[in-house]
């Protein structure tokens, strides 16, 4: 399967994500949304690695396979970034009750 | 055209999706939902690429352990459509149009690239099997691997210090 | 050796200064060292010109180039003799003044001396640079702590204005420095920098250090600053800034642009000496119509120093030799002045002409200092301004540099009638006349005053009639600047 | 005794250190012993004068260059701190030095009423005065001069402000100062032009090399200098200064604007005869400017009233003469007259100030009459005076006057026209003022009259002096038809203006020829020449008598009218430039000072004012909203991405 | 460490700890640097200790250090949680370990994200302020956001290169031009590392961050933090794509102007001081993007110089800051009538901050400029970072007239301990000596560096 069709979904995706971002107002949809572009580039790289392997296979077997660890290795971190976001989204709502991020403009200028 | 490409073009499209639906959902758990599935549908992917540990690790962490972290809180705060406040219209289109333009000068920038020679191979190869992955990871990474043990200490404490009563 | 404890002498005394409690002690301590400055440099002009002990050179930055590099030349000598004389006259004039927390007062005085020499003394780029904003700093202080009720707004305009200039110079200074031969500071090595840049690029290096000096001069259209400065801050800052720093802009000319990128020197020679006859003309004009003495001066004083710069950039000996001389003269005669705006205004707590008159009845000392000091103001034969006056005028009327110099000339001249017109004027209203019911019991000059300004006019006279010492000193000097500045691609 | 020369420069020193003692001890010297020092001094320089004079006229005498010490010397130029003695400066030597103490000596008790600082202050002034007029005469080059020049300025300044209270006075003193300072600078520029072309300004080398350097630039240096010998000796355009001097002393006005100061313009053009020789533009200019002067001075002076403002325009008129006379090539002519003019103008003034003593300080000739009964002394040498300037042989100012004319009438009759004509008012306004003055009957107050008297001796004394002098000095000079080789300040004077005799075959100027005699020009026959003193001499008995006869009848007393008030009004000059000058720059002053404020600082502070008005904009892009902050980070990066895609190349 | 300050309760004992900790830290570190390797560790090439990185180590934690000296009390004002504040800082201090040595892409990515999460939490740690639980979400939010970014361009760049690898060194494997795939990893990285150096437009959250969090620990992210991703990014940046260094240099450019013009601009309107430090970091950020922009040897020196000085400068304004009741301008007036020492330190810390000789700021922008004017390109870019410069004075200079000309009511500050007064003393004597003979540094420096 050509890589380009790889990239460009996976770019697709993270785009979307970022469209997400920038369109939800609620916090958690905002962190998914992030979560949604992770996965993206999740791919991308488990795609990239594919190739890496393919390219090199006659001359070393393993190669590509950092692409797969370093996935391995985003979703450690998203796992913990979820772990102190989430407390802070919830910390926050026990102050304000709500998940807007608009009310949040104490801060400016 | 074999079985692979169907199912990659039927991933990708059920992929792309329901990562719009997620996107404009008005009711957030449905967008956990919809995002469950695309995590399902990347984890297809994986399995395509025959990188199974991570299909299976994907499944586990994200669509499950993440994503019902995400369900938890949203019942301990029963969000839903009506909770979720609207965002003026011209913020929104103005979103819009900022990832669609991100995507088109991503996708301008990459057409370039002449990757068409370059192939990710289909389910051969044996990179994504966890013996190897194992070897790898904790013979040549072990040095991060320790790190992001530090890592989640770090979040451990962190988690901790938010949300100890005082 | 000599220029190091020119710069340590007042420096450490300085520095001393700030544990003072009582603001008497002070002041007899800091009139001490500005005196032992003094007598240093006194030491300094006895020794021949080629004795080691002006020069000194220790290592600093070698990294960067640069050293510590510090020494007496025949324009340095003028100048540094200039700061050393013009301190122990000032804090003499002041004496009487009294300053809230005056410790720190003498203190940061002694502190811009130091700085103020450095400037006149560095012979390496960034040393010059460092003390360029030395001086700038205490003298920022001094101002809008001590200075009048607009004091803040002014002095920080001034701040900020000669920053940017300096800013800018320092982008030039990097820029020669990249271009010398051996990646340093040093002036001689900047000095063989006319033939490593091309015209081209000297034509517009000129100006990121034209500016910085123009604005420190100041020349016209850059001078908005000065008279609101001149005016806001103590009459003793007030002398240190027109009767040193003004100075600073000249020098730096003289040493660090005219020689060093003589190509574009000659390029803008016609446009920089445009502007200083605008800016004669100009504020001998409006110091015409000026009602407050500090305004006054502070516009003659422009006038005087954009007679000085034109005559840098007519590229001769005389007009040079003039400029050494000069800057000298017009340090002692504007700082004579400021003497008697200061005695003015504590005696009768305003600066009005208008309001003043007739002094001269009840102080007649004062009055006779003062018009010798005002005659020396407009060059009057036998006062030292007539010899650098004369000096300057022939300078550009025989430059070679231009071909307007008749013209330069003859516009530049109308500012002596101006200047004549100014002075007498304001000798006039403030001394002459009927007696005024604010001056009816004005006391005559203190023997403090009188001794500090019995200095000045000998000083004025002597120069005046026998200023071959001066001229011999600054010679070698200006014939060395000339040659460099008579360079051409 | 060729070192008695070497002394000469004790002969300014000594003033100076009368003006130094009574300057730093006024306030301790009693009047008498400031008075003492004041004419000491004087009397001293006076007999060192003579005695260098008795060596200067020995035959073969060659100037003598005294050098103190090096002035300036930068480069090439080395200008010495030198006098120079010859004919010239020995003869002004003698004019300033005996003048001089005749004048310090009638001031002793002119200025009797000051009280003791004053009084000091007042001789210390007249001191300096004298140390800077010797300066200029003695000046071995042109720098040295100008010290002088610039220092004569000085003195008359501090001596016309001398009453300092009144604000009238003082305007006056700086209205001469500056018209002085305008006619320096073209001075000034001069000394340039010489350094340039000469590479020196020593007399010497100047004259020297003064053939063969180009008629233009010689005709700028001599116009410069000659736009400088307008202001100091009060000639078209720049003479205002010298009546509004009348407000100093009176013996002020005798020795500074009559007799000494004022000439130092005719002195300088004598003295660098040469260069005027050599350019005939020049030469045309100074004589239309100084025939010009005479007329229009000697109009004015007829319809004043103040005895002293009449006497002003007097000299003024008569200075346009020298310049007449120096304008035509009589140098000579020039200088007599400006020996002649010392003596019968000193002698007017301070006769006129014994009047003034007498009349308790009374200017106004209205209020005078009938004096002559009164102050006999004062009426007899204001006479002789009187008759001398009118030019009535065989008193001094007939000689020196007739041979101006003489001269100009071979240059060009019209300006021999113009100046009999001049001659002609000259003796009516002389006779006027005396007349006036003396005759008829007193129309002053009560108390005047009673306190009316003849003056003390010291003021007497000079009177008597100068009117022996004003009546004999003719016979220095007296014409050739008249009395062959008899000339002898032409023969006396003829070293001097040697260098331009050299130049009469070249120019055909006026000058002097081969053998010194006058040459009234060969092509004059004696015919003509008696017949013009015939005319003049006419003139001035027709105008004098008839003057005489009408005003010691009935006086006009009443204002002016018509075309005499324009006159009273002197032609309305110093309105016009008032009005063409002063104020013009007045308001461009003040435009500048608007332009400073509103716009060149405006825009300095309007820098500031822009930033502050940027920041205050710029921050809202800090909106607070995370979705606006995103938005912005996704902007730039797209930003960042088109420039890779379009712009970067 | 960590755990002793997880377990003990008493705060003076974890201070002490943290104190030790630390000052072992830096031993080790310098020790490491002049060749003593203690604690050998196989790295697999992950993590590659050259003295450049260690230097950048050796500022962030003697500046650590200095922190917890000056207002390691302070931070207890802050929440009851003093020992896990000093464990989280010292996660970040690991985090920085990674981030100045890294070798890989792998390790950037870890370390900046240990760096990054602790930072998230103590951003928030004054729990009941809304305003510090405000910049903490927002915080998290955008930088989750630009971790996305990062990955991205990782994922990109691991395409790109020859035979997928993460070790920076082989990333770039020559050839004819750069393939879009490449440019456009580099870019997006650029991006999300401009994020965190808070260079614009990617600096939106510094103000507000800054602003709502803790005044220790913006003292803590504005100086180390921020620091030592600055080395990390030159690292990056030299080793990655030093090479190809035409093909981005333009971009660089833009971001610095961008930065150098809002920070500048945007602090002069600032009414608290505290949020003006915030736009002025951004600035300083602008200046020491310079280095990156050229990275000559003189860039290097001048990062490292530029670090520190900025360091011990601001450490010691938020120092004093913090003694403040009253953050806004105001809250200064008079201060040299009460405290002359305090306001004596704040005027050299300002100063040098403002880059006025005879202080060590001066030869930290010294440096950077000469750095690009060597290049011999971006006149423009050198003219207009010092007209940013001299606003720049305007800002600094408004506190200086406020302590110095202003008359203010009575403290407005907590009278300070005699150590604290001490150490104030001791930094702004070592910015002097940065300023006035700087060759201590920067002699080593250069001798390593034109050997490295």
């Amino acid at each position: 399967m050509p890589i380009n069709y790889y990239i460009f979904l996976s770019v697709a995706l993270f785009c979307i994500g970022v469209a997400g971002v920038l369109t939800r107002r609620n916090a958690i949809i905002i962190f998914m949304c992030v979560e949604l572009m992770l996965n993206a580039v999740n791919l991308l790289l488990v795609a990239f690695s594919k190739m890496h392997a393919h390219a090199m296979a006659a001359v070393d077997p393993h190669a590509g396979i950092d692409g797969q660890i370093f996935v391995f290795f985003i979703m450690v971190v998203a796992a913990a970034e979820v772990s102190v976001g989430l407390a802070i989204i919830v910390m926050m709502y026990r102050n304000t009750h709500s998940t807007d991020v608009n009310f949040l403009n104490r801060l400016k200028h | 055209m074999g079985i692979t490409h169907i199912l990659f073009w039927f991933l990708s499209l059920l992929a792309l999706i329901s990562a719009i639906l997620v996107v404009i959902s008005k009711n957030p758990v449905h967008s956990v939902l919809w995002l469950i599935v695309v995590f399902v549908a990347i984890s297809g992917h994986y399995i395509l690429l025959n990188a199974q540990f991570l299909a299976i690790v994907n499944l586990i962490v994200y669509a499950g352990a993440i994503m019902v972290l995400f369900l938890f809180v949203f019942m301990l705060m029963n969000l839903n459509a009506d909770t979720e406040p609207q965002k003026n219209k011209w913020l929104k289109i103005a979103g819009v149009v900022a990832g669609g333009s991100l995507l088109l000068v991503l996708v301008a920038a990459l057409k370039k690239a002449d990757m068409k020679a370059q192939i990710a191979e289909m389910n051969t190869g044996t990179i994504g099997l966890i013996h190897n992955l194992g070897i790898t990871l904790f013979k040549d990474y072990v040095v991060p691997f320790e790190i992001s043990s530090v890592l989640f200490l770090s979040a451990m404490v962190g988690v901790v210090v938010i949300g100890k009563k005082e | 050796m000599i220029p190091v404890l020119l710069i340590l002498i007042p420096l450490a005394g300085g520095l001393f200064t700030f544990f003072f409690k009582d603001a008497k002690a002070a002041r007899g301590w800091s009139w001490f060292i500005s005196l032992a400055a003094l007598a240093v440099s006194l030491v300094g002009l006895s020794l021949a010109k080629t004795s080691p002990l002006l020069q000194a050179d220790v290592d600093w930055l070698p990294d960067l180039g640069s050293r510590f590099a510090v020494g007496l030349d025949g324009l340095s000598q003028v100048l540094s003799l200039l700061t050393a004389i013009s301190f122990p006259v000032i804090f003499l004039a002041t004496w009487r003044n009294e300053y809230p927390n005056g410790a720190r007062f003498y203190a940061l005085m002694l502190l811009s001396q130091a700085g103020l020499m450095g400037v006149f003394l560095a012979t390496d780029a960034l040393l010059f640079y460092f003390f360029w904003e030395l001086a700038l700093i205490p003298i920022y202080f001094l101002c809008s702590i001590w200075g009048g009720e607009k004091r803040i707004a002014a002095t920080f305009k001034f701040f900020i204005y000669t920053f940017v200039g300096s800013l800018l110079m320092l982008v030039g200074i990097i820029i020669l420095h990249n271009h010398t031969a051996d990646h340093s500071f040093s002036l001689k090595s900047f000095y063989e920098l006319r033939t490593r840049i091309n015209a081209n690029e000297q034509v517009w290096l000129f100006w990121l250090f034209f500016i910085a000096f123009a604005i420190k001069m100041p020349i016209w259209p850059l001078h908005t600053w000065q008279p609101d400065t001149y005016e806001q801050s103590p009459t003793a800052t007030t002398m240190v800034l027109s009767g040193i720093m003004v100075k600073m802009g000249l020098f730096g000319v003289i040493r660090w642009l005219a020689p060093v990128l003589p190509v574009g020197t000659w390029a803008w020679g016609d446009t920089a000496s445009a502007l200083c006859i605008i800016g004669m003309i100009y504020a001998s004009l409006i110091a015409i119509q000026q009602d407050d003495l500090k305004r006054l001066i502070a516009y003659s004083s422009i006038a005087h120093v954009g007679l000085m710069a034109l005559a840098i950039f007519a590229t001769n000996a005389s007009g040079m030799q003039g400029v050494m001389i000069q800057m000298f003269n017009h340090g002692i005669n504007i700082i004579g002045m400021w003497i008697v705006v200061d005695l003015i205004e504590r005696q009768f707590h305003t600066r009005k002409i208008s309001e003043l008159g007739g002094l001269a009845v009840k102080a007649p000392g004062l009055a006779i200092l003062l018009v010798v000091v005002a005659l020396a103001n407009v060059a009057l034969p036998l006062t030292n301004a007539f010899v650098g006056e004369f000096l300057l005028f022939s300078g550009v009327f025989s430059s070679t540099a231009t071909t307007y110099n008749v013209v330069f000339t003859v516009v530049a001249g109308l500012s002596i009638i101006l200047s004549a017109v100014y002075t007498l004027n304001m000798i006039q209203k403030v001394f002459f006349g009927p007696v005024k019911t604010l001056t009816a019991n004005a006391k005559d000059v203190y023997l403090n005053e009188k001794i500090v300004l019995s200095v000045i006019v000998v000083l004025i006279v002597v120069i005046g009639v026998y200023p071959k010492p001066m001229l011999d000193l600054t010679k070698d000097t200006v014939d060395m600047i000339i040659t460099k500045m008579n360079y051409k691609l | 005794m060729s070192n008695m020369t070497q002394l000469v420069w004790l002969i300014p020193v000594l003033p100076l250190a009368g003006f130094l003692l009574n300057g730093l001890f006024r306030n301790y010297l009693s009047k008498s012993l400031t008075g003492i020092i004041g004419c000491g001094v004087l009397l001293a320089a006076f007999i060192l004068s003579l005695l260098i004079f008795g060596e200067v006229r020995q035959p073969g005498f060659t100037p003598v260059i005294v050098t103190l010490f090096d002035f300036i010397s930068v480069g090439k130029l080395h200008i010495p701190f030198a006098f120079q003695i010859d004919q010239l400066s020995v003869l002004f030597l003698l004019i300033i030095t005996g003048v001089g103490f005749l004048i310090h000596l009638y001031s002793t008790s002119y200025m009797h009423d000051e009280e003791a600082p004053h009084f000091a202050r007042y001789f210390a002034y007249l001191n300096l005065f004298v140390f800077s007029m010797l300066l200029l005469v003695l000046g071995g080059n042109f720098v040295i001069l100008f010290i002088g020049w610039e220092g004569v300025g000085l003195c008359s300044y501090l001596l016309i402000g001398y009453w300092f209270q009144n604000l009238e006075f003082g305007n006056a003193a700086k209205k001469a100062f500056i018209m002085n300072r305008i006619g320096d600078l073209g001075f000034l520029i001069a000394i340039f032009f010489m350094i340039n072309t000469f590479g020196s300004v020593t007399f010497g080398d100047v004259f020297s090399h003064a053939h063969g350097k180009s008629i233009g630039v010689l005709t700028a240096i001599t116009l410069l200098l000659f736009v400088g010998a307008t202001g100091k000796s009060a000639q078209i355009p720049l003479y205002t200064w010298l009546p509004d001097a009348m407000a100093g002393p009176t013996p002020v006005s005798a020795l500074i604007h009559a007799a000494t100061m004022v000439t130092a313009g005719i002195y300088m053009i004598a003295r660098s005869n040469v260069l005027y020789t050599l350019t005939p533009v020049t030469q045309t200019v100074v004589a239309v400017i100084g025939v010009a002067t005479a007329l229009f001075a000697a109009t004015i002076a007829l319809k004043q009233n103040d005895i002293k403002k009449v006497l002003a325009y007097s000299t003024v008129s008569q200075l346009g003469y020298m310049f007449l006379g120096l304008g035509v090539g009589a140098y000579t002519g020039a200088v007599f007259h400006v020996m002649t003019h010392a003596f019968f103008k000193a002698l007017l003034f301070l006769g006129a100030g014994s009047v003034i003593h007498a009349m308790g300080g009374e200017q106004d000739m209205r209020k005078m009459g009938g004096l002559s009964k009164k102050m006999a002394v004062t009426h007899a040498t204001f006479l002789i005076g009187c008759i001398a300037i009118a030019g009535i042989p065989p008193f001094s100012g007939f000689f020196s006057k007739d041979e101006i004319l003489a001269a100009a009438y071979a240059k060009n009759p019209v300006y021999y026209v113009v100046g009999v004509f001049t001659a002609l008012l000259t003796a009516f306004y002389m006779f006027r003022l005396y007349a006036t003055t003396f005759r008829g009957t007193f129309r002053g107050t009560h108390d005047q009259e009673h306190h009316l008297h003849e003056s003390p001796s010291a003021i007497t004394i000079p009177l008597i002096v100068l009117a022996l002098l004003a009546a004999g000095a003719g016979f220095l000079g007296i014409p050739e038809v008249i009395a062959p080789n008899a000339h002898w300040l032409e023969h006396f004077l003829a070293p001097v203006f040697a260098g331009s005799v050299s130049t009469v075959g070249e120019t055909g100027a006026i000058g002097v020829a081969g053998n010194g005699v006058v040459a009234a020009a060969p092509e004059m026959s004696a015919g003509t020449e008696w017949m013009l003193m015939g005319i003049s001499v006419a003139l001035a008995l027709a105008g004098s008598l008839y003057a005489w006869a009408r005003f010691s009848r009935k006086p006009d007393l009443e204002d002016a009218t018509g075309f005499g008030k324009v006159l009273a009004n002197k032609w309305y000059v110093d309105e016009f430039y008032d009005a063409m000058i002063v104020k013009p720059l007045d308001l461009l002053g003040k435009l500048f000072v608007w332009i400073d404020r509103n716009v060149i600082d405006w825009i300095v502070n309007g820098i500031g004012r822009l930033v502050q008005y940027g920041s205050r904009q710029i921050r809202l892009l800090q909106s607070g909203q995370v979705g606006g902050y995103v938005l912005l980070m996704v902007v730039g990066m797209i930003v960042l991405f088109l420039v890779e895609l379009f712009v970067k190349k | 460490m960590m755990f002793s300050g997880i377990f003990t309760k008493s705060k003076t004992a974890v201070r002490n700890t943290a104190i030790v900790g630390l000052a072992l830290l830096l031993f080790a570190n310098c020790a490491e640097m002049v060749g003593h390797h203690w604690f050998p560790v196989d790295v697999h090439k992950m993590l590659f200790f050259d003295t450049f990185g260690l230097l950048g180590n050796a500022i962030a934690f003697a500046s650590t250090l200095l922190l917890v000296l000056l207002s390691g009390r302070d931070m207890e004002k802050v929440g009851v949680n003093l020992a896990e504040y000093f464990a989280l800082i010292f996660f970040v201090l690991c985090g920085v370990a990674l981030v100045t040595t890294f070798n890989t892409l792998l390790m950037l990515f870890l370390g900046i994200e240990i760096i990054s999460i602790p930072l998230y939490i103590l951003t928030g740690s004054d729990k009941r302020n809304l305003k510090s639980n405000e910049a903490s979400l927002k915080y998290f939010l955008m930088g989750a956001f630009s971790t996305g970014l990062m990955l991205l361009g990782i994922a990109f760049l691991y395409g790109a290169s020859k035979n997928g690898t993460f070790f920076i060194d082989d990333l770039w494997t020559g050839g004819a031009g750069v393939s879009p795939l490449f440019m456009s990893g580099l870019l997006l990285l650029l991006v999300s590392i401009g994020f965190k150096v808070s260079a614009a437009p990617f600096h939106f959250w510094t103000p507000d961050v800054y602003d709502g969090a803790p005044t220790v620990f913006t003292s803590f992210m504005a100086t180390v933090v921020k620091v030592s991703i600055f080395i990390g990014f030159v690292r990056l940046f030299d080793e990655a794509f030093g090479a190809t260094q035409p093909e981005w240099q333009i971009f660089v450019a833009i971001i610095t102007a961008a930065t150098l013009f809002v920070g500048n601009l945007t602090a002069v309107f600032q009414q608290s001081v505290k949020r003006m430090l915030a736009y002025s970091s951004i600035a300083q950020a602008g200046f020491m993007l310079l280095a990156v922009l050229t990275l000559n040897a003189s860039a290097k020196e001048g990062i490292l110089l530029y670090a520190a000085a900025y360091s011990l400068a601001t450490i010691g304004i938020f120092a004093i800051l913090i003694k403040m009741k009253d953050y806004t301008f105001e809250g200064f007036n008079g201060l040299a009538r009460r405290q002359p020492l305090l306001a004596a330190t704040c005027t050299i810390f300002l100063l040098s901050l403002a880059g006025i000789p005879l202080t060590g700021g001066f030869f930290a922008k010294y440096y950077m400029l000469s750095a690009v004017l060597q290049t011999g390109h971006f006149l423009w870019l050198v003219i207009f970072a010092v007209l940013c410069a001299a606003v720049s004075v305007y800002y600094y200079f408004r506190v200086i007239q406020a302590m110095y000309f202003k008359e203010g009511e009575a403290d407005t500050e907590e009278t300070p301990s005699p150590v604290f007064k001490g150490l104030l003393v001791v930094t702004a004597a070592l910015i002097l000596l940065l300023g006035v003979w700087p060759q201590g540094l920067l002699g080593m420096l250069t001798r390593i560096l034109y050997t490295w």
